[in-house]
């Protein structure tokens, strides 16, 4: 069975349409890339398959089920979303151990304490952390709160909208390191938008190149790795990327 | 660990320490600024005032004594006396439960209702945002004390009512303030993660949007205080406040408004009560507009 | 400074509702209408308490027939036109067919609009008038020298009349009179100006033009007399005048008709025992108010006619006794406290004095929730007859005894669809019958003397035995710059005349 | 080379409820007219370092230096007013974030304007010809256009290269730049910074390049500065960054996944190691 | 723009709706404001009917709303003259006092606004905010009573209460109603300088409680923007501080400034019955309080209306200016 499923999907807010005809098809545990240039639509997939941009025409079905165009109750057990701002993504007056016992709650289930403590361990965040503000944590730290808060409700697909291009990378490294632990453990399906090569490279499987709302390449990442994208405007991502790599060609690794 | 180690410690082990700390937090950057030090300390004194106006009060507040009115101030009445012989300085002590009183039930009652009902215009948009701004507008742009006027005459006099009306005159501000603040709030992704896991709306209104509107909802009401205190004593200039003889202290400057240029002391008194009490909230107000302005608080 | 032909007046002048003497009925159109009108006859500014000659200069009365004769004198309306006996019979029978609020007082005489072309005639160029019911031409004269009796020029009026309105639209602006003064200018709650009549027939006024310039607020009055831009200032409080620089300003001093009490609504049940209103007269601080805030304001007087008049009570036997009321209310096994609400109207003096009444009623166990309220609320209140305690005061509309009698002592259907204006019925007061009775008999007595003894035993039965407690007589203080001599304030705002004023 | 900067000893602090708070800690570098590169992970003081050299640290934080010396002047003993002559003519920054850098009330041309004409009188037509001309220079296709738009009408990518335009049009002595190009796409990148390249090696300019990108870096730079927690760990020439000894920076270098990433875990830097934030 | 017609047609006829409501419910009787207190019952009930008080209230709510709309508010009770008139009267006496005063409160409370936040935290800055904070805090009418004592009966450096000497009123027609365009408009400067020394302290009273708000407003919009990076960017291009203040941080609060004026404006535009009885100025706000104390309520329904006007069009014109001055909108 796929897990997200997108057929003909054109998305518009108000009278501009910004995302046309999209199709794509993700199985179940796939970790799947959307690249392309900035203002191409990605974020704006994302949203439109958790429910946050409402004005969408097309198929949109996850775990074989198609989707309301709402945000809607039953879905947040299947779907949740990270964003990619790690500093607006929390609410600045709740501590993180709150942030993590909402969904919980929202969603009636009991022992709040015992997997929040889990949920911290499993990110690889120190108890100690968890009666903080989010503003007494790096960006690092909160994108991972934002990580654990998205996998409290045990979902099996996470959209991960630029994970980690406001960090650094020295935490970029941890946070793709966590990402891809807990999609081994779990089972997870991934799709994740980015515009490094290099993350897709070493997270994902397959990607899909965008361009002005339209989908241009569907690749499979050997094909990334081995620098053979044929499609002109991939080929443009990957050589500016190798040619900024160059100097540091001779890095170990 | 002394208990300030245990307020400012950074990994708190309890909801309870970290909401503490972050109260101590707050509390010692008032401390840092002079103005607010200043406003808390009036304020403290006021409520300490209105607790202990038996104790503090030299005479009672309604004792008339008609053969000593109008005494200007002395060892025996500090402020005076009013124009029935009562003690100036024990009314204003007294005066200040009834300030006290109003500017509390105010803030209890029109700050959240303009809080409610500007978030959940915020938040829905759409017809449920016109309608409700609608009716905002309607209250705002109908004339202040007019309105107020209106409710103390249609509920009858007394300082209840008055207080009633001042908080029905004095929410649609509060609305505005707090749609404004929701049109920006709305949009945050982390509204949209809580939205994300199934937070009914009512939910996402009350337990998120709602406490991020308060510090500034806390501000506003604080800056207005002075402006409260000052249409009860419109009412009074208007004798719809206060019953007498209650000692409010707009009623009490407006009873001396006859007696300004002769007997100053009977108007100036409660006069320079209202100025400080309203100085004092507005350097509090002040100071955590300062200090709790989320902006500031990022660091 | 002030010019010198003209006198500028401070006063608070918003109660002013209408100025055509067929509707006017509030305090300041009544002083503007004595001075831009005349009566057939009148109380003059020479001396405010004899009737004298008005427009009429001769009268004859003829009691049997219930008519009195008015010959007219020699007189000019403001506008030139002849004063006529015609105008007299429209003046007259405008107010009546227009039937606005004072109309009531010329219908005493049995007037109506189908009847009044037949009660008011022109015999030989004299004007007729007839009246219906059992009283004496002194009281008709009374009721004549009354404000709606004004006489309006006819002609100048008609000249303005819209619709059906006889000019009562157009003369609520304007003046059409023969009076002293011409209005020539009225802005509601800023400025009311006269301007003197030159061809007036008692001869043209001192001053060239008066001002009344509307200044609420008491201090600003004050602030503008001591700096010399206006003559006079008419809302000053005793504290006030007090305090006034005595090189520069005077203050004249003039006991006025209206009456201050304090009633008890008879459908309040713990106030409906005689006990009650007994002690009550003993709980007042006649004195200590009298001699603080009220001082030159008001003089203690415990009947309802007032002091200075034909016919009035002038005894006070009462005074603040708490001890006495106390002793009242125990032997007639009232039981305390008796907790009720007392209207009274937001300004000074009225809250001092209830205030005041509060603190000693206190001290008996009657205990006074105060209810301010504006005017228009306490009255509508008192209206409905729906307040408990009431601290009012009460002008009588003309200056005859009956006026009052009827407000204080008289109800005859005491059912609450019987509205009446009467202090009486608005507290729901039944009065007794024999008392109802002596009302009449007195109305009805054409003895002079007789009918004045008749009064004073009213009053005095009023004063020992109704849930009406009256405890004041009104004075009016009013400052004045030195300079200004000749103004004349009698007991109500319909004697106040400025045209003997002079500065010099 | 002469000497353009010389720092000794810089010290930035913050006051907060636990008292004082170093952010950076006592740093010392001298810079030529050459191009140094500041990296470091987020926080470790590299901005401050920059805003700290221009005196633009405001009051509640305090800036201390045993030396601070800008061509011989000592610029800790400026006064503001002494400080604004030097400013954008001498020395300019090129702010991090140009969504809030750029006044949103004026025109992206007007504010270039602005760095230009505070320093040089120039008739109108000339400033706008420089203008143009550093538009153009900075790769933006129809400068004319974009002279007219509001900062909120540009795109990130735009902003910054607006950003760079502004401060390279008073031809300063000495360029600070703060990430100037993080929101670019990499080819659109590659070409700004060989603009500004080519001023060092002409023009004889001074640069500072802030980043946090390691690869930026090295391409660009002749010296860097490995910042951590408010120190400096290590300095080295650009081309020797993969010799690297400090464990710090080859941590950095080691966590950058690479196109023909093979490795299934990348290595993340041990901060216990170096008392980090 | 027909939306905007229909929501100001909605608001207006809520805001007719409400007040309607209110003068319905207060205790107090409107025929008795005309009749007196001691009319007789036929009288009483004739007045009633003339009123049309006698009809269902929807009745006379669309009654109204009709009269309104042919433009006729009906006849004040209080006066007895039409609404229209009396507005006439009224309006501009408040327009006039008013727009000095916003005026004085601009004219002072921005550049002090703007001082303060250029200097925070200095003496000059904690001088400026206790200042006008206590203009924040001070009884109007107290004010208003001493500013009268010292400058015109002590001092006597300006007129007394009153839009004019006495000798000086009725001496020109009003054409506007404002008396220093009508004194101008008849070439009488006598009059004119009358005219302004009666208004000057009544509008600098206003003008100081609008200041107070103004400047700590302005305050505190300033030390929002000069924290901003942009404030920063243009010190780093070495612009002289004063053009950083103004041209930097200023401009870009215009807007809420202008708002925030606007607002200020209309409030005084309401008329304070405070300022008005005291120095006996023949306003609006003392107009509406009379007559809504007497269940006046065509005059309390006019006056409700042209303030709602007022604020309806200063909203209008500040959201227009908004526009204008700030890209951002556009
Ligand atoms: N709320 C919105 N209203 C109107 N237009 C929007 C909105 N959000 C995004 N857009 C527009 O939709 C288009 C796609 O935006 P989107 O955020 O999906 O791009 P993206 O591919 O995620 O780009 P980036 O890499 O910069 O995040 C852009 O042109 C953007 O301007
Ligand atoms: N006003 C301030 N008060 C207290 N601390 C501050 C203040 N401004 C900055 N800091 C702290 O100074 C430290 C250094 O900040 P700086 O901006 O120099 O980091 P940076 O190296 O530029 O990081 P980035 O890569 O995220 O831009 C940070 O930890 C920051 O939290
Ligand atoms: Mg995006
Ligand atoms: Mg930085």
């Amino acid at each position: 069975m796929s897990a997200i499923s997108l057929g003909n999907l054109d998305i518009s807010y108000g009278d501009t349409k910004v995302v046309h005809g999209v199709s794509l098809d993700i199985s179940e545990g796939e970790s799947f890339a959307l690249v392309g240039e900035s203002g191409s639509g990605k974020s704006t997939i994302l949203r439109a398959i958790a429910g946050l941009a409402p004005d969408w025409t097309g198929e949109i079905a996850v775990l074989g089920k198609a989707r309301s165009h709402g945000v809607d109750r039953d879905v947040a057990r299947q779907v949740q979303m990270v964003f990619q701002d790690p500093y607006g993504s929390l609410h600045p007056r709740k501590t993180i151990d709150a942030v993590l016992s909402e969904p919980l709650d929202i969603n009636g289930i009991g022992s709040r304490g015992e997997r929040v403590e889990a949920m911290l361990n499993a990110v690889g965040l120190d108890q100690r952390f968890r009666f903080r503000f989010p503003h007494q944590l790096s960006g690092g730290q909160r994108q991972r709160v934002a990580i654990a808060r998205a996998l409290m409700l045990e979902p099996k697909v996470l959209l991960l909208d630029e994970p980690t291009s406001a960090l650094d990378v020295s935490v970029q490294a941890e946070i793709l390191n966590l990402l891809k632990r807990l999609r081994r453990e779990q089972g997870l399906t991934y799709l994740l938008v980015t515009h490094n090569l290099p993350v897709v490279s070493f997270l994902c499987d397959r990607l899909a190149v965008m361009r002005q709302g339209r989908i241009v390449e569907v690749a499979d990442v050997a094909l990334l790795k081995s620098g053979r994208l044929v499609e002109p405007y991939s080929r443009e991502l990957l050589e500016a990327t190798a040619g900024r790599d160059a100097s540091l060609a001779d890095t170990p690794s | 660990m002394t208990t300030r180690d245990w307020l400012l410690d950074d990994s708190p082990t309890s909801r309870w320490q970290a909401s503490a700390g972050r109260a101590y937090r707050v509390f010692t950057a008032l401390l840092r600024n002079p103005l607010s030090v200043v406003g808390g300390v009036i304020i403290l004194v006021l409520v300490l005032t209105a607790i202990f106006a038996p104790f503090l009060a030299p005479y009672s507040a309604t004792g008339q004594d008609l053969a000593n009115r109008l005494a200007p101030p002395s060892d025996m009445h500090w402020m005076g006396t009013d124009e029935l012989g009562r003690d100036i300085f024990s009314r204003v002590i007294w005066g200040s439960q009834i300030t006290l009183t109003i500017v509390l039930l105010v803030a209890l009652i029109s700050a959240p209702l303009g809080l409610l009902i500007g978030a959940v215009a915020g938040y829905f948009g759409g017809w449920t945002d016109r309608v409700l701004m609608g009716i905002t507008d309607i209250f705002l742009s109908m004339p202040k004390l007019i309105l107020a006027l209106a409710f103390v005459a249609a509920l009858g006099p007394g300082i209840n009512n008055a207080i009633i009306a001042i908080a029905i005159t004095s929410w649609p501000a509060y609305a505005r303030i707090a749609r404004a603040e929701t049109l920006t709030i709305r949009n945050a992704e982390f509204i949209a993660a809580v939205r994300l896991q199934g937070a009914s709306p009512v939910r996402v209104i009350v337990r998120h949007i709602l406490p991020l509107c308060t510090s500034s909802m806390i501000i506003r009401v604080t800056l207005d205080m002075a402006g409260v205190i000052l249409t009860a004593a419109g009412l009074g200039f208007l004798g719809l406040g206060a019953q007498p003889p209650l000692p409010e202290w707009g009623a009490m400057i407006s009873r001396g408004r006859t007696f300004i240029l002769d007997q100053w002391w009977v108007a100036t008194m409660p006069g320079f009560a209202i100025i400080v009490v309203s100085l004092g909230f507005c350097f509090l107000g002040d100071g955590l507009r300062d200090v709790l302005d989320p902006k500031s608080e990022g660091k | 400074a002030t010019p010198a032909d003209a006198l500028v007046i401070a006063q608070n002048i918003d109660d002013i509702v209408a100025l055509d003497p067929a509707q006017a009925y509030e305090f300041t159109s009544g002083e503007i209408n004595t001075n831009v009108y005349d009566r057939l006859v009148g109380y003059e500014a020479e001396d405010t308490t004899v009737l004298a000659a008005g427009l009429a200069s001769e009268w004859v009365a003829d009691d049997a027939a219930k008519t009195i004769t008015f010959t007219l004198r020699d007189a000019t309306f403001a506008s030139g036109n002849p004063v006529r006996p015609e105008d007299v019979v429209f003046s007259f029978s405008r107010v009546i067919k227009l039937n606005l609020t004072p109309a009531f007082i010329l219908a005493q005489l049995g007037w109506t609009p189908e009847n009044i072309a037949d009660m008011v005639t022109i015999a030989d160029g004299k004007v007729v008038v007839k009246y219906e019911g059992d009283f004496s031409s002194a009281f008709v004269l009374n009721v004549l020298a009354s404000r709606p009796a004004s006489i309006v020029d006819e002609v100048l009026v008609m000249e303005h009349a819209e619709g059906e309105d006889l000019g009562n639209a157009w003369l609520n602006t304007h003046s059409a009179g023969s009076g002293p003064f011409v209005m020539s200018d009225y802005r509601p709650a800023e400025i009311v100006r006269l301007t003197a009549n030159e061809s007036y027939f008692r001869g043209a006024p001192a001053m060239k033009s008066v001002i009344i310039r509307h200044v609420a607020e008491a201090a600003t009055q004050q602030l503008l007399l001591t700096s010399g831009d206006v003559d006079l200032a008419k809302n000053l409080t005793p504290d006030q005048i007090a305090g006034l620089p005595a090189d520069t300003v005077k203050v004249e001093t003039y006991p006025q008709a209206a009456v201050h009490f304090l009633s008890f609504n008879q459908k309040t049940e713990s106030l409906t025992p005689p006990a009650v209103w007994e002690a009550a007269r003993y709980l007042v601080d006649y004195d200590g108010m009298t001699q603080s805030f009220l001082k030159g304001q008001m003089e203690i007087h415990q009947a309802f006619w007032p002091k200075g008049f034909p016919g009035s009570y002038d005894e006070t036997p009462f005074t603040h006794d708490v001890e006495k009321a106390k002793q009242i209310l125990a032997d007639a096994g009232i039981e305390t406290p008796i907790n009720v609400t007392l209207d009274v109207i937001n300004s000074a003096p009225f809250t001092d004095m209830a205030q005041s009444l509060q603190a000693t009623f206190a001290e008996a166990g009657i205990n006074f929730e105060i209810l301010p309220g504006t005017g228009a609320q306490v009255i509508t209140k008192y209206r409905d007859r729906t307040h408990q305690a009431m601290l009012l005061y009460w002008g009588p509309d003309f200056m005859d005894p009956h006026s009052n009698a009827k407000a204080f002592a008289y109800n005859s259907d005491n059912s609450d669809g019987n509205y009446t204006a009467t202090t009486t019925w608005r507290n729901a007061w039944a009065v007794p019958q024999e008392l109802n009775d002596q009302v009449t008999a007195a109305l009805a007595e054409s003895d002079q003397a007789k009918r004045n003894e008749d009064y004073i035993a009213i009053q005095k039965e009023v004063q020992a035995n109704s849930p009406i407690v009256i405890m004041f007589q009104a004075a009016l203080t009013i400052a004045m710059a030195n300079n200004v001599e000749g103004y004349v304030n009698g007991a109500t705002s319909d004697f106040v005349y400025y045209r003997l004023v002079t500065k010099n | 080379m002469s000497t353009l900067l010389s720092v000794q000893n810089l010290r930035v602090s913050f006051p907060t409820h636990r008292g004082r708070v170093e952010v950076v800690k006592g740093i010392s570098f001298t810079l030529g007219r050459e191009r140094l590169g500041i990296v470091g992970e987020s926080g470790s003081g590299k901005s401050m370092t920059g805003r700290a050299i221009l005196k633009l640290i405001r009051k509640p934080g305090l800036v201390t230096a045993d030396r601070l010396d800008f061509d011989g002047v000592d610029i800790l003993a400026q006064s503001e007013r002494q400080m604004r002559a030097i400013r954008g003519a001498r020395i300019s920054m090129v702010m991090q974030d140009p969504k809030f850098s750029l006044n949103p009330v004026m025109t992206v041309g007007e504010q270039i304007a602005e760095a230009l004409v505070t320093h040089e009188k120039l008739p109108r037509r000339a400033v706008n010809e420089r203008i143009l001309a550093m538009l153009e220079a900075v790769r933006i296709d129809d400068p004319q256009r974009v002279a007219g738009l509001y900062p909120q009408e540009v795109s990130g990518g735009m902003g910054q290269r607006v950003m760079i335009a502004m401060m390279l049009i008073p031809e300063p002595e000495l360029l600070i730049a703060d990430e100037p190009t993080s929101a670019l796409d990499v080819s659109v990148q590659a070409q700004v910074l060989d603009i500004i390249d080519d001023l060092v090696t002409r023009k004889g300019m001074g640069l500072i390049l802030i980043s946090h990108d390691l690869n930026l870096v090295s391409r660009y730079c002749d010296r860097i500065l490995v910042m951590n927690a408010g120190t400096v760990v290590e300095e080295c020439a650009a081309g020797e960054l993969d010799k690297a000894q400090h464990p710090y920076t080859r941590g950095l270098l080691a966590a950058m996944p690479v196109i023909d990433e093979t490795r299934d875990e990348l290595p993340v830097l041990d901060r216990t190691q170096w008392a980090g934030t | 723009m027909l939306g905007f017609v229909f929501t100001v047609f909605l608001t207006f006829l809520g805001l007719l709706a409400i007040t309607f409501f209110i003068g319905r419910v207060i205790p107090i009787d409107p025929v008795l404001s005309v009749v007196g207190d001691r009319a007789t019952p036929a009288v009483y009930e004739a007045a009633k009917v003339q009123m049309g008080l006698d009809q269902p209230l929807p009745i006379q709510f669309f009654n109204y709303v009709v009269g309104v709309f042919s433009g006729d508010l009906g006849k004040s009770v209080s006066t007895g003259r039409a609404v229209v008139d009396d507005l006439s009267r009224f309006f501009p006496a408040t327009l006039e006092m008013a727009t000095i005063g916003i005026i004085i409160g601009v004219a002072l409370g921005v550049p002090l606004g703007v001082i303060a936040a250029s200097r925070q935290g200095s003496v000059v800055d904690q001088i400026i905010r206790v200042v006008g904070l206590l203009g924040y805090s001070m009884p109007a009418f107290w004010l208003g009573l001493v500013g009268l004592a010292v400058f015109y009966a002590r001092l006597r450096w300006v007129g007394g209460p009153g839009r004019l000497d006495i000798f000086y009123d009725g001496l020109v027609s009003p054409v506007t109603g404002l008396i220093l365009v009508d004194s101008l408009l008849a070439g009488e400067v006598d009059i004119f300088w009358n005219a302004v020394s009666h208004l000057i302290l009544p509008a600098s009273v206003l003008g100081f409680f609008s200041l107070a708000y103004i400047a700590r407003m302005t305050r505190s919009f300033m030390l929002d923007q000069l924290s901003q990076e942009f404030v920063t960017t243009a010190r780093v291009k070495g612009v002289p501080e004063r053009v950083v203040i103004w041209r930097h941080a200023f401009n870009p609060i215009r807007v809420p400034l202008i708002t925030v004026i606007g607002l200020s404006y209309a409030g005084l535009l309401e008329g304070s019955v405070m300022i008005e009885t005291v120095f006996s100025w023949p306003g609006i706000g003392n107009y509406l309080t009379t007559a809504l104390l007497n269940a006046d309520m065509n005059a309390v329904l006019g006056s409700t209306l042209v303030i709602g006007a007022v604020f309806i069009f200063i909203n209008k014109v500040s959201d227009v200016l908004y526009r204008v001055l700030d890209p951002r909108a556009r």
